[in-house]
């Protein structure tokens, strides 16, 4: 076990460095950033001399070991337009995408097992039919044209919920509904089809044959089989959900790390970005660690040895 | 012995590493571990044991599908044990491999022709023109016709199959094959055709076989010698009418007596043996077979017998007779 | 001896979308109390259907029991609803299946696994249950019971399995255990074990056993007696030693004869040409006429009948004219 | 006796092909969904190819007299947007630009991350150390957000969307290939190849290769509605086609500002795009399900 977090560890900080890296060299190799921001008619003299504020007249190299050293001690310096802790910023943002992300997994849990495992035990039936029939519109639903018809529906229509913002669980409804909704659609699909192979499998004919209700065949046998491989796609999967929010909170104006990542991208303020790139990839690496371990649990044939 | 020696196994080793992680030692599974044996031309040599006896391994290992870890096979008194790749490769037109599951060593996606054309392309064996027709004359040796070249292996039954894998292993007119559990994979009628096969173009080619098998009755039938290997070890080896008229090894002794009866009236002393064969990865000490022998002593437990012979045809590796000799 | 079981004229159709095959067809046998039946054929032939039909574990939607009836204990196996199966299965009838390896669930340990038909058959405290689980593993020779109820399957050799699961069968004290393959997937050595397991256990109780092989060895160290079935029908009956000594049906002669201990060594094995025919190329006539060296024309046009001579029961032409046996059915 | 034989291979070899397109046109009418997909991408294809003459009006052309138009009114079928084109020809016009981002990404992408997936996976040792050490460290990153950062780096344009999609999406086929490799290295068919004496190349492109055409083509159709949906988001979100230039995904963009008006305009393009995905996977599901049961993502 020990052996296995050191190694996980390892790998959590070595990904996360070389994500880091490539986003750097990216950004750099780009162009100059300070053009950018400046007014267009700002003389060569004085770019010349923000660049020297900024250090961006350095060589490459040395930008980079800079950029290291500081990041190691969880300075990414400050946003090129306010001035403020990047780092700060990103932190800051940060409550907002958990609430919505969760809440959105929340719901898609919810929602898929039950109703995968239901399609599964009634396979072929009308009810079967019609979620896997919904499961395949799901998947293929862009997730900000949802948000705007949801927008249209809820808001404009009937002004049911708010468009946009942040702050109360009323906010939070249409972009977590919006959010779930693709993993709604493939969790059930996978939870139903990992049932079913489950269900095919000789130990549950074994089960059956000493009598056991088909109730519990599914429910306490087959599911506690399937929740294995469901635990892995569901944390292959937050990476989606992360990046999925991120569309959401552009389109609900949601105050969350990705509304202020793209719109740190529109504007060029690197700072930001490489923050935003930094927790973004740390989280995604932890929560595949907890998976991880999370999967060792439900498996015995990996806790035992 | 005035044969000729097709093929001399010495001191071979196949060790396996599993990496258990990075502060754990590696574990190393002896899946061969110092195996001897010589094989004579035209005859039929059997490795039996159980699975996971390493039977397998060895035959893979002798065609270098895996590299040995230790010791020597000379083929023709060729040491190819260390043979590079491409070297090898050429002199595979002579040592050939029939495999236990026949759909799985055939390539779903080729027809019969492209896998029979195969070995002649590679090897460049007859003139291009006359390929074709002797890939039609092999089909007919065993049993199939023209008509199936343009099918693939999943349009045949499990005994066709096998018929195709042993069309490919012969049509390069090899001296020695390797027959991996050829019939185990079959039903019991398949099974006897295709052993029929094996007999008749054994005779008609002149091949010499080592047929590894884990079925002691169609051993009995169709070999000349026998090798009986217990844990990555040969215990026993011996003429396969004197090994079934007399084991010497409690385990070959054992593994005879499970063998289910043929009638019933047949009346059988059996030798149940306890307990299950111990892991390759952490073997019992000395003889690896003491934990499960009838007759073990102290001896056993401390130190790895040598072999015995009883005849110039039968030796076998057990300290029972070495201390019968002392008394003696 | 009074019938445990008795299979009349069973016939089974399975539906794969539009296609209809029936791979069992008139099928009759009987399972006498406390006898071994063995139940012999190559694979296709239809053995494991009619195990699991005799179970009641047939996949509901995509096979069906057109005729026949399967009546155990005198109660009618194909007209019970899903809850009374549910009664009858590892209660009175057990089933041990062939590969241990995967007909154990990994994700539950041994003692969780075994608690379950007791749950659902008999009043038990949760004391009694391991009680009756450790006296159950102990009977089939499994060391350490005590500690094994709390250990998962893959941390049990495939012999140990396969005793887990005999074990699992026994709990209830069934009346019939259908043992499909018990052995194939062992070694020679542990199915030694196995089979005497088997056999003591048979000996102790008064249970009947219904035991499935394509290993004729199999059978004729186990069985009393012995039912060969081809292409999904059955071909012959007898008591063992009748079957191994005067064979009647071709295809039972042919098997006898290829096994490699019926022929002299080295010398081409007795076989039986050709290939089974597959479900859709079975025609009116004997199924196993294509291959039968004796076939006749009538052969061809006529399904045989069953003819008796005495207790042995044979379908095949051939009794009509040589052997005077009797017409039955 | 030779020449009869050789026209016999040449004879059964075309007849097998020709038997195998009509085999897979029966199997494909057989089966609805699958059939669904099919005529969609059919008919994208077609619009995209000629969808300057199948629209009624310039998708271009505006004219403030007749702008927010719903639909149905004027000759619009679909209605008019804020600086009164057509909605339905810009619809039309811009099938074109998904279909290109699909194809030409799933080409790039798939191309790319097969052969590092061969390399990785045939050649093991370091170099497939390395390799699977870059596409963990790009999975620990969402693809969306990855095709963000990249597009906002590499600036708009046809080009450099499908260069961000590639870049976001090559890991996958990468890894699925690899892993697809390793698979058919260990089957037995592979060690027969070695024991006959078959050369390393020729194992590799005569036997590996022709065995992963099937996953490739599988996975390649499953990602394409994957790249159409992103190109449509990117566009949103204004770093993908910028306007004028018509694509589902800025209309969207453009429509959202109007959205308490003009509901015309944030439906028709979302039901595009919607409706070429789900044809698109349909038939990569029918796909899969005919050519390998087994083959998981």
């Amino acid at each position: 076990m020990l052996d296995f977090v050191v190694k996980r560890s390892l790998q959590v900080i070595i990904v996360v460095f070389l994500a880091l890296t490539a986003v750097f060299f990216l950004i750099r190799l780009s162009g100059d950033p300070t053009a950018l921001f400046l007014p267009p008619d700002t003389s060569r003299e004085q770019i010349e001399e923000y660049r020297e504020i900024l250090g961006f007249n350095r060589p490459l190299y040395v930008q980079y070991g800079e950029f290291v050293g500081n990041a190691i001690q969880g300075d990414f310096g400050q946003s090129l337009r306010s001035g403020e802790s990047a780092l700060g910023l990103v932190l800051a943002r940060l409550p907002a995408t958990f609430q919505l992300a969760f809440s959105a997994l929340f719901i898609s849990l919810l929602i898929s097992i039950p109703l995968g495992v239901l399609a599964a035990y009634k396979r072929n039936s009308i009810f079967d039919r019609i979620a896997v029939a919904a499961t395949v519109v799901g998947q293929a639903i862009p997730s900000f044209w949802l948000g705007l018809l949801l927008i249209y529906t809820f808001a404009v229509s009937f002004s049911l919920l708010p468009s946009s913002g942040g702050g109360s669980i009323v906010h939070l409804i249409l972009p977590s509904v919006t959010l779930a909704t693709y993993s709604i659609a493939r969790f059930t699909r996978f939870t139903r089809s990992t049932m079913l192979d489950v269900l095919r499998k000789d130990y549950i004919r074994t089960a059956k044959a000493s009598g056991a209700p088909t109730g519990s065949l599914v429910l306490k046998y087959a599911l506690k089989n399937s929740l294995i491989p469901i635990i892995t796609l569901v944390a292959l999967d937050l990476g989606t959900l992360l990046g999925g929010a991120v569309v959401v909170e552009m389109v609900f104006a949601w105050p969350g790390v990705g509304r202020l990542l793209l719109q740190s991208l529109l504007n060029r303020d690197f700072p930001i970005v490489l923050a935003g790139v930094f927790i973004i990839a740390f989280i995604y690496s932890i929560v595949n660690f907890i998976a991880d371990i999370l999967y060792a649990y439900v498996n015995p044939q990996i806790r035992v040895k | 012995m005035s044969k000729e020696r097709l093929l001399s196994v010495s001191g071979l080793k196949k060790y396996f590493e599993i990496s258990q992680g990075m502060f754990k030692p590696k574990i190393v599974v002896k899946a061969v571990d110092d195996v001897s044996f010589d094989i004579y031309k035209g005859e039929t040599f059997a490795l039996v044991g159980e699975s996971g006896c390493g039977k397998s391994t060895t035959g893979r290992t002798i065609l270098k599908l895996t590299e040995p870890t230790a010791g020597e096979v000379l083929f023709k008194e060729q040491n190819i044990a260390k043979l590079s790749y491409e070297t090898m490769r050429k002199l595979r037109s002579q040592m050939q491999m029939v495999f236990q599951d026949p759909y799985a060593s055939l390539n779903p996606k080729k027809t019969i022709q492209q896998i029979l054309m195969e070995p002649l392309n590679v090897h460049k064996k007859f003139e291009p023109h006359e390929r074709l027709n002797k890939i039609i004359d092999i089909l007919k040796v065993v049993g199939l016709s023209e008509a199936h070249l343009h099918r693939y292996p999943h349009e045949f039954s499990g005994g066709q199959r096998q018929r195709i894998g042993i069309a490919r292993a012969v049509i390069l007119n090899p001296d020695f094959i390797v027959a991996d559990e050829p019939v185990s994979a079959l039903d019991v009628s398949v099974q006897s055709q295709v052993i029929n096969l094996m007999l008749e173009i054994q005779k008609k080619l002149q091949l010499t076989y080592l047929f590894i098998s884990h079925d002691l009755s169609v051993i009995q039938h169709m070999t000349d010698r026998v090798a009986v290997m217990y844990l990555g070890r040969i215990v026993e080896i011996a003429n396969t009418e004197e090994l079934f008229a007399s084991p010497k090894h409690p385990y070959t002794q054992a593994l005879l007596s499970a063998v289910p009866i043929s009638h019933p009236k047949e009346k059988r002393e059996r030798i149940v043996l306890e307990g299950d064969v111990p892991s390759p990865a952490n073997p019992p000490s000395g003889c690896t077979f003491h934990p499960r022998c009838r007759f073990a002593s102290d001896i056993c437990k401390q130190i790895a017998p040598s072999a015995v012979a009883f005849s110039d045809t039968h030796m076998a590796t057990c300290h029972l007779y070495n201390l019968e000799g002392e008394k003696k | 001896m009074t019938n445990l079981l008795e299979v009349n004229n069973l016939n089974i159709c399975f539906r794969n979308g539009k296609s209809i095959t029936q791979p069992i067809r008139n099928v009759n046998f009987t399972v006498r109390s406390g006898e071994i039946l063995g139940i012999v054929g190559e694979s296709g032939c239809g053995k494991s259907v009619t195990s699991l039909a005799v179970m009641g574990l047939l996949p509901p939607k995509s096979s069906e029991i057109t005729k026949g009836e399967i009546i155990f204990n005198e109660q009618h196996i194909e007209k019970m609803s899903e809850k009374q199966l549910q009664n009858i299965r590892g209660n009175e009838v057990s089933m041990i299946f062939q590969e241990p390896m995967t007909s154990l669930n990994p994700v539950f340990t041994i003692g969780q696994q075994l608690m379950e038909p007791l749950k659902q058959h008999k009043s038990l405290t949760k004391v009694q249950r391991k009680e009756r689980i450790i006296e159950v593993l102990k009977q089939v020779g499994i060391p350490r019971a005590e500690q094994i109820i709390d250990e998962y399957p893959h941390q049990l050799s495939g012999g140990m399995r396969q005793r887990v699961m005999i074990s699992l069968a026994l709990l209830c004290e069934p009346k019939l255990l259908i043992a499909d393959e018990p052995t194939t997937a062992l070694d020679v050595t542990i199915q030694a074990q196995i089979l005497e397991l088997l056999k003591r256990i048979i000996a102790e109780t008064n249970m009947s056993m219904m035991l499935i092989t394509h290993d004729l060895g199999v059978i004729a160290e186990m069985c009393h007696r012995v039912v060969v079935m081809y292409a999904g029908s059955v071909v012959e009956e007898a008591s063992v030693e009748e079957l191994f000594d005067n064979p009647l049906h071709p295809y039972t002669k042919g098997l006898l004869k290829s096994l490699p201990s019926q022929n002299e060594r080295k010398s081409a094995l007795y076989s039986i040409a050709g290939q089974v025919p597959r479900p859709n190329e079975l025609g009116q006539g004997c199924a196993f006429a294509n291959r039968c060296e004796f076939a006749t024309e009538r052969c061809l046009t006529a399904a045989p009948p069953v003819f008796s001579v005495a207790q042995h029961k044979a379908k095949c032409w051939l009794l009509d004219e040589t052997v005077g046996g009797v017409f039955s059915e | 006796m030779t020449t009869k034989s050789e026209v016999n291979v040449v004879k059964g070899s075309t007849r097998r092909k020709s038997l195998r397109i009509t085999n897979f046109f029966k199997k494909l009418l057989g089966n609805w969904s699958g059939f669904v997909g099919f005529v969609i991408i059919f008919l994208l294809i077609i619009i995209s190819i000629f969808g300057k003459q199948i629209a009624p009006y310039d998708p271009m052309y505006t004219d403030f007299t007749k702008k927010l138009l719903p639909p149905l009114t004027e000759g619009h079928l679909l209605g008019t947007d804020q600086l009164g084109r057509d909605v339905l020809s810009r619809i039309i016009v811009g099938a074109r630009v998904s279909v290109i981002i699909g194809l030409v990404t799933v080409l790039v992408a798939g191309t790319f991350g097969t052969i590092v997936g061969i390399i990785s996976g045939y050649f093991r040792g370091w170099i497939d150390v390395v390799l699977m050490r870059i596409v963990d460290v790009q999975l620990s990153f969402p693809f969306i957000l990855l095709v963000l950062v990249v597009s906002a780096i590499t600036g708009t344009g046809l080009r450099n969307i499908i260069i961000s999609l590639a870049i976001g999406g090559w890991v996958i086929f990468a890894r699925v290939i690899r892993s697809e490799v390793l698979a058919i290295r260990e089957k037995e068919f592979i060690t027969a190849c070695v024991a006959t004496g078959v050369k390393r190349s020729h194992i590799l492109f005569k036997h590996i290769l022709p065995n992963l055409i099937t996953p490739i083509i599988i996975l390649g159709s499953l990602q394409i509605a994957t790249y159409i949906i992103a190109e449509a988001s990117i566009s949103f979100l204004g770093f993908g086609v910028q306007p004028p230039a018509p694509a589902w995904g800025n209309m969207l963009s453009e429509g959202k500002d109007y959205i308490f008006s003009s509901w015309w305009l944030i439906t028709f393009p979302g039901i595009a795009i919607l409706i070429t995905a789900l044809g698109v996977n349909l038939f990569g599901d029918w796909l899969r399900d005919t050519l390998d049961p087994e083959f998981v993502e």
